[in-house]
């Protein structure tokens, strides 16, 4: 039994790697989001095949530490956002990393 | 082959068979939105299924209820962050459409320049 | 080869990426996230040798290098943080000099301290009069 | 006499190594009590725990004495490998001494710049919790046997430095303050690294049994001991390069100036007197109590040639410096030099004459350089600036001051009786008995050219003032000089008189740092050297070129413009430009890198 | 279906180290610094299963809940007020060249020695599991952490409250009462309250597991501390809490009381039990416990304040590249 979860544990991991070239030539920073949005379920259902052959509870405990933390990534980069909104690349290529000219801020409250 | 075995082997398979599916979405789909609907879907569906084969391999009651934990706020989580990318997106496309000057201009996207007037 | 070794050689090609990255990156905090590199690898080798002191002792991995590596994880983050707090300050402090400099007209910059504190004898001005507690 | 027997098995008695855990349990706990007491209090709760340790360090020191053997201490009751010890020996208990003594007295002369009327509440709270963590740090450089332990010590000691280079908040001084920060965990992350690969070659982590494993793979033919002595020794240079990193040793020293010149002066002295030695003092431990046999590796003479390197150019720029704390950082680059030249003179077990030396120049130079830092900071807080152009007769305005810098200046040229003598003729004999001739004429020559930046101060110090007397010279524009209160003179007064005249405390004081060193011979070698010295011939065989070379300095500086100070000033740009160019980010991580292969292929070569 | 046989481990290390390596050669050449810190908070969770496969638990967490969540944050909210400043010109063909041969020399020196470490192992798991005994802990991790080598983990507790107070001494002078403002980043959206609404709960209940677990099993104050600091940075980020003032007495003594507890504890061990950082034979369990709640506390507060960054006045975030101003910044 353990050489087939390792067997499907293995194949997600493939899965979220190759998931992981998205974030290489993804040409907006939402598809690099997705792809580590993927990373984070595809890891945590890789990490709890593959660690069900060491001790599945500290997997599980570890698998629903990333499952709360994997928001993490897109949270603070939403939030990020806020603060700089010229800094987005959107899915088509924007023509250069808009340098946003104006100077009064709209973030500060 | 007991039949826990036979369960977990055909859940974990088709759990693994949606995060292929998710993954062929991520690279195949045109637009980002349409990436993101079917990320967020196949992936959160592929996790639920390996944690529901998983459980009869857990020791009840708590490691089972842990996994049923694990999938509730994968699912929540997935279903928020999913909607704070669209917002991005959205905010993103707004933008470039008006005029191309990020954050100039009055009718800047919504929600981004909103100067809420939140309590310092 | 087994998985101990490979993630050995793994962790030494992430210290040399990462020493690339923190010697050639072009912005600070390209620098700090290479040096962060850096530090992932150190501990992938500590990992390593922790699997190998762990199948040899007949566990999964010996316990001392893994405690070091939390402990060296945490140091690291808190190490981290006061860098990325210090950039922070650095841009804040530039940007208002330079906004300083340029509307001539502002007097008494708070930011900019009066000469070094005075000899013993004066209250030296522009300190934080308000009874903060 | 109660208290006396009541205490006597602390002293002399079977308890003695019970003294080394308070030592180093007393500025943590002070350490994390200062925030919650706040500003005001903060203040006095470091100078009352510095005045505490001051005695614990003595107590120390006497028990080592007593015992005449090494105190060891098992944290926790666990034993190495698996537990952590602490050690007392020799130089550590001269170095627990004087951080204890010098953090007492820079910490009374801060008293008045770090209050919460002169500095506010966040630099005062900052301050003097960042003084107990270096001295935290620095307690558990010098008491640590683990190399894990010293990482965490040195990391205490980084976190607490690094932030009193911008506790005036200045952007230059963050500026200096991240790249500080940065280069020093670029070398705890090789350091850590190193402690890494020790671990998984031997198995433990204390110094003492690394160095009985290496002592009995010395003994087997090399094919059997052979990778793990080659491993071990790889080890030991990726460690020993991010302590270069740490103790600045030029060329990779790109942080020092900006930091020590920015610093607030008691910060300065600090960093410079102590902070920096904390590092050196673990490569002492790594290369001559980890390493068996260092006379017979070649990694001396890249260690003894960076030293020299030190020597020459930090003098140089020193010369050339045009402010005044920037002129004393280049000259602590330049006395890091001469803490080097230990490693290829190193003889026997212990080290013999060279690490005597060594130690004593750790002592000189911490007190003379925290005087002169001290000093600059009077001179700072006088005019308003330290632009060394700018202050033209400042010695007629401020005489007193002047002459502790001329104590302090000639403590770090190194005439007799000062201990700057004691380190160069140390070093000397050490030479000759190598029969290495190379050394003692860097060494000279180093002496010499601090005498020229000590004499280009006094030449400015006594100059007239300029003909147009608009103010900028010191000693007419009298007016606007802030009245610095003499008493703001008795510590750096203390320290410099400390450092002339080490030379003449008896010898057998020196014998301290034998403990547990067999052959080091500290009492006997001292006393040798100091016979030749205080007759008139030895005396005036080391002070005639020191005067000769002061008065060209005097005469060139007033003569003004001429053909010759033209030539000279171009030479002095192109030093300037290549000395720049080696603090640039880029050039300094290559050379970092550069080093570290170096000493791998020459330790195991 | 027949029980197929262990595979070989390389079918996951390989690509996992692979990828590792391809994603830290892509973090270092991509040209946005906010896609390569996007990048990095992948490279945490790819990291936390290599943890899972050499066999350590407690580190897969630590570097889970650090590495993953906390690191992201600081990095992310630093890219964003940062922008995208480069204060260094591209480095030409000979620097470039001579620093990867620089850096490929330390790498061959590295593998070469993991690669040539003494075939038996030296380890510690025989001495660690024979004694473990004496501190009534499951877990031989919390073992060295708490007792064998407790020093070392007080210091570190020790840096940890110590960063907190040098973070705070690099705000202005003004700002000294004020509170830390790094997580004011703009208006919350709503899906970012919603999480904010509904995590905190969850993330307190598993923190609280995490520390207590960690006694018998992996996990741990520190890793119990990441996860609470984590959520403490979500509400503050979605603006349902505010980070404390930096004057508040309560927040200094729940920063110092974990090391503090600790190292009192140990001195009274020195007058009590037989050394220094030594436990009663009876009081052993419920002063470690003790000791181990009191970290988890300080760690949560230490490190969510390291994410919330030094005080800052009210006002607007200057320095987010609207002028060229910080562009004359150069080391």
């Amino acid at each position: 039994m353990t050489g087939f979860l390792l067997i499907a544990g293995v194949f997600i991991l493939l899965t979220v790697l190759l998931g992981l070239v998205r974030v290489l030539r993804g040409p907006g920073d939402a598809e690099r989001l997705m792809a580590v949005q993927l990373l984070g379920t595809g890891g945590v259902a890789a990490l709890l095949l593959l660690g069900s052959a060491i001790d599945l509870t500290a997997t599980t405990d570890l698998a629903l530490l990333l499952a709360l933390l994997a928001a993490f990534a897109a949270i603070a980069f939403v939030a990020g956002l806020g603060a700089n909104p010229g800094a987005f690349t959107a899915a088509r290529p924007v023509s250069a990393p808009s340098s946003h000219s104006n100077g009064d801020s709209p973030a500060g409250d | 082959m007991s039949l826990a075995d036979a369960f977990t082997a055909v859940f974990v398979s088709l759990g693994a068979f949606f995060f292929f599916a998710g993954w062929v979405g991520l690279v195949r789909f045109p637009d980002a939105l349409s990436r993101l609907h079917a990320l967020s879907k196949a992936d959160n569906l592929g996790l639920g299924l390996v944690v529901i084969g998983l459980l009869p391999q857990a020791s009840w009651p708590f490691g089972t209820l842990k996994l049923i934990a694990l999938w509730l706020v994968a699912v929540l989580v997935g279903g928020a962050s999913a909607q704070l990318l669209a917002g991005a997106i959205h905010a993103q496309a707004a933008e470039t459409s008006t005029g191309g000057e990020p954050g100039r201009g009055t009718e800047a996207a919504p929600g981004a320049n909103g100067n809420d007037k939140a309590t310092s | 080869m087994n998985e101990a070794q490979l993630y050995g050689v793994c962790g030494a090609g992430l210290v040399g990426i990462g020493l690339y990255g923190a010697i050639l990156g072009r912005s600070t905090l390209r620098r700090l996230l290479a040096f962060n590199l850096v530090g992932s690898g150190v501990f992938l080798i500590f990992g390593a040798i922790a699997r190998r002191g762990g199948l040899a002792g007949g566990a999964q991995s010996d316990p001392v290098p893994q405690a070091l590596v939390i402990t060296g994880l945490v140091v690291a983050f808190a190490a981290t943080a006061l860098a990325v707090a210090l950039l922070i300050r650095l841009a804040t402090v530039a940007h208002e000099a330079a906004s300083a400099a340029a509307t001539p007209g502002s007097t008494d910059d708070p930011s900019t301290p009066a000469t070094a504190s005075q000899g013993r004898g004066e209250r030296g001005p522009g300190h934080v009069g308000a009874g903060h507690s | 006499m109660t208290l006396l027997n009541a205490i006597d098995p602390w002293l002399a008695g079977p308890r003695s190594a019970e003294l080394l855990f308070p030592t180093l349990a007393l500025p943590v706990l002070g350490l994390l009590l200062a925030p919650l007491l706040g500003a005001r209090w903060a203040r006095l709760l470091a100078l009352a725990s510095l005045v505490v340790g001051l005695v614990l360090a003595l107590a120390c020191t006497a028990a080592l004495v007593a015992a005449d053997a090494p105190l060891v201490y098992a944290l926790g009751g666990w034993a190495a490998p698996l537990g952590v010890e602490l050690r007392l020996d020799g130089p550590a208990a001269l170095m627990l001494l004087l951080t204890a003594v010098l953090l007492l007295l820079i910490g009374l002369h801060a008293a008045g710049e770090f209050s919460v009327r002169a500095a506010g509440r966040r630099a005062t709270l900052a301050f003097w919790t960042l003084l107990l963590g270096v001295w935290a740090g620095l307690d558990g450089l010098f008491l640590g046997r683990d190399l894990f332990n010293l990482y965490v010590a040195i990391e205490v000691l980084t976190f607490s430095a690094v932030p009193m280079v911008c506790l005036k908040g200045h952007a230059a001084q963050f500026q200096a303050a991240f790249q500080y920060l940065l280069f020093a965990l670029l070398g705890s992350a090789l350091y850590l690294l190193g402690a890494g690969l020790m671990l998984g070659v031997h198995g433990t982590l204390d110094i003492a049994q690394i160095r009985v494993a290496l002592d009995a793979v010395a003994t087997h033919p090399p094919d059997i001991g052979g990778d793990a002595r080659a491993a071990t020794l790889a080890a030991v240079a990726l460690m020993s390069t991010g302590l270069l990193a740490k103790t600045a040793l030029m060329p990779l020293h790109l942080w020092l100036p900006p930091a020590h010149g920015g610093a607030p002066a008691p910060a300065s002295a600090v960093l410079s007197a102590l902070v920096v030695k904390g590092s050196f003092f673990l490569l002492f431990r790594l290369w001559l109590d980890l390493v068996p046999d260092l006379p017979q590796l070649h990694v001396g003479l890249l260690l003894g040639g960076l030293g020299v390197f030190a020597i020459l150019l930090g003098n140089l720029m020193a010369l050339m410096q045009a402010r005044l704390k920037l002129l004393v950082a280049y000259s602590t680059l330049a006395q890091i030099g001469y803490l080097f030249l230990l490693f290829p003179l190193a003889s026997g077990a212990s080290g013999g004459p060279a690490a005597t030396a060594a130690l004593i120049q750790v002592v000189s130079h911490a007190l003379a350089k925290a005087s002169l830092f001290l000093l600059a900071g009077r001179i700072l807080v006088a005019f308003g600036h330290d632009r060394l152009p700018a202050l033209d007769g400042f010695g007629r305005a401020m005489p007193a001051t002047l002459l502790v810098i001329l104590m302090a200046g000639l403590a770090l040229v190194g005439l007799p009786p000062s201990g700057g003598y004691l380190v160069k003729s140390l070093y000397a004999s050490a030479a000759a008995d190598l029969g290495a001739w190379w050394w003692p004429p860097a060494l000279e020559l180093g002496g010499l050219l601090s005498a020229a930046y000590l004499a280009r101060i006094l030449s400015i110090a006594l100059s007239p003032a300029p003909a147009s007397g608009t103010g900028t010279g010191a000693a007419a524009g009298g007016g606007h000089i802030l009245r610095a209160p003499i008493t703001g003179l008795a510590a750096p007064a203390l320290l410099a008189v400390c450092a002339l005249l080490l030379g003449l405390l008896p010898p057998a004081l020196f014998s301290v740092m034998d403990v547990a060193r067999p052959g080091m011979g500290s009492a006997t070698a001292v006393a040798g050297v100091m016979l030749s010295a205080l007759t008139p011939s030895g005396f005036w065989r080391s002070a005639g070129p020191v005067l000769t070379v002061a008065l060209v300095v005097v005469l060139f500086h007033s003569a003004g413009e001429s053909a010759w100070g033209r030539r000279i000033a171009s030479i002095g740009r192109g030093v300037a430009g290549f000395e720049g160019w080696l603090r640039q980010w880029r050039t300094a991580g290559a050379l970092l890198l550069l080093f570290l292969l170096i000493q791998v292929w020459t330790s195991i070569g | 279906m027949p029980d197929v046989s262990l595979p070989d481990p390389h079918w996951a290390d390989l690509p996992l180290g692979f990828a590792l390596l391809v994603l830290a050669l892509w973090l270092t050449w991509t040209q946005r610094d906010r896609a390569a810190v996007i990048g990095f908070t992948g490279y945490g969770l790819l990291v936390a299963i290599a943890w899972v496969r050499l066999g350590s638990m407690d580190v897969a967490l630590t570097e889970a809940a650090l590495g993953g969540g906390l690191m992201g944050l600081l990095l992310l909210t630093a890219a964003a007020r940062l922008g995208e400043e480069t204060d260094q010109p591209a480095p030409g063909l000979p620097a470039r060249l001579s620093i990867a041969l620089l850096c490929l020399g330390v790498t061959l020196v590295l593998a070469a020695v993991v690669l040539g470490l003494p075939s038996p192992a030296p380890n510690l798991v025989a001495p660690v599991a024979s004694h473990q005994a004496v501190t009534e802990l499951g877990n031989p991790v919390a073992a060295v952490l708490i007792a064998f080598r407790a020093v070392d983990t007080m210091l570190e507790s020790v840096v940890l409250a110590l960063a907190v107070i040098v973070l705070w001494s690099f705000g202005a002078d003004r700002a000294w009462g004020a509170r830390p403002r790094a997580l004011h980043l703009g208006p919350p959206s709503p899906a970012l309250v919603f999480l904010g609404r509904l995590l905190p709960p969850a993330g307190l209940i598993v923190g609280v597991h995490l520390f207590w677990t960690g006694a018998d099993h992996p996990g741990g104050p520190f890793q119990g501390g990441a996860v609470l600091a984590a959520m403490a940075a979500l509400l503050w980020l979605a603006r349902l809490g505010e980070p404390p003032r930096v004057s508040d007495g309560l927040t200094r003594l729940g920063i110092v009381v974990g090391p503090l507890l600790f190292l009192l504890i140990g001195l009274a061990g020195a007058v009590i039990a037989d050394a220094f950082l030594d436990y009663p034979e009876a009081l052993t369990k419920p002063l470690i416990l003790l000791i181990e709640a009191a970290k988890t506390l300080s760690v949560a507060v230490a490190l969510a304040l390291l994410v919330a960054g030094p005080p800052e006045l009210p006002g607007p975030m200057p320095p987010r590249q609207s002028g060229r101003a910080a562009k004359g910044v150069t080391p």
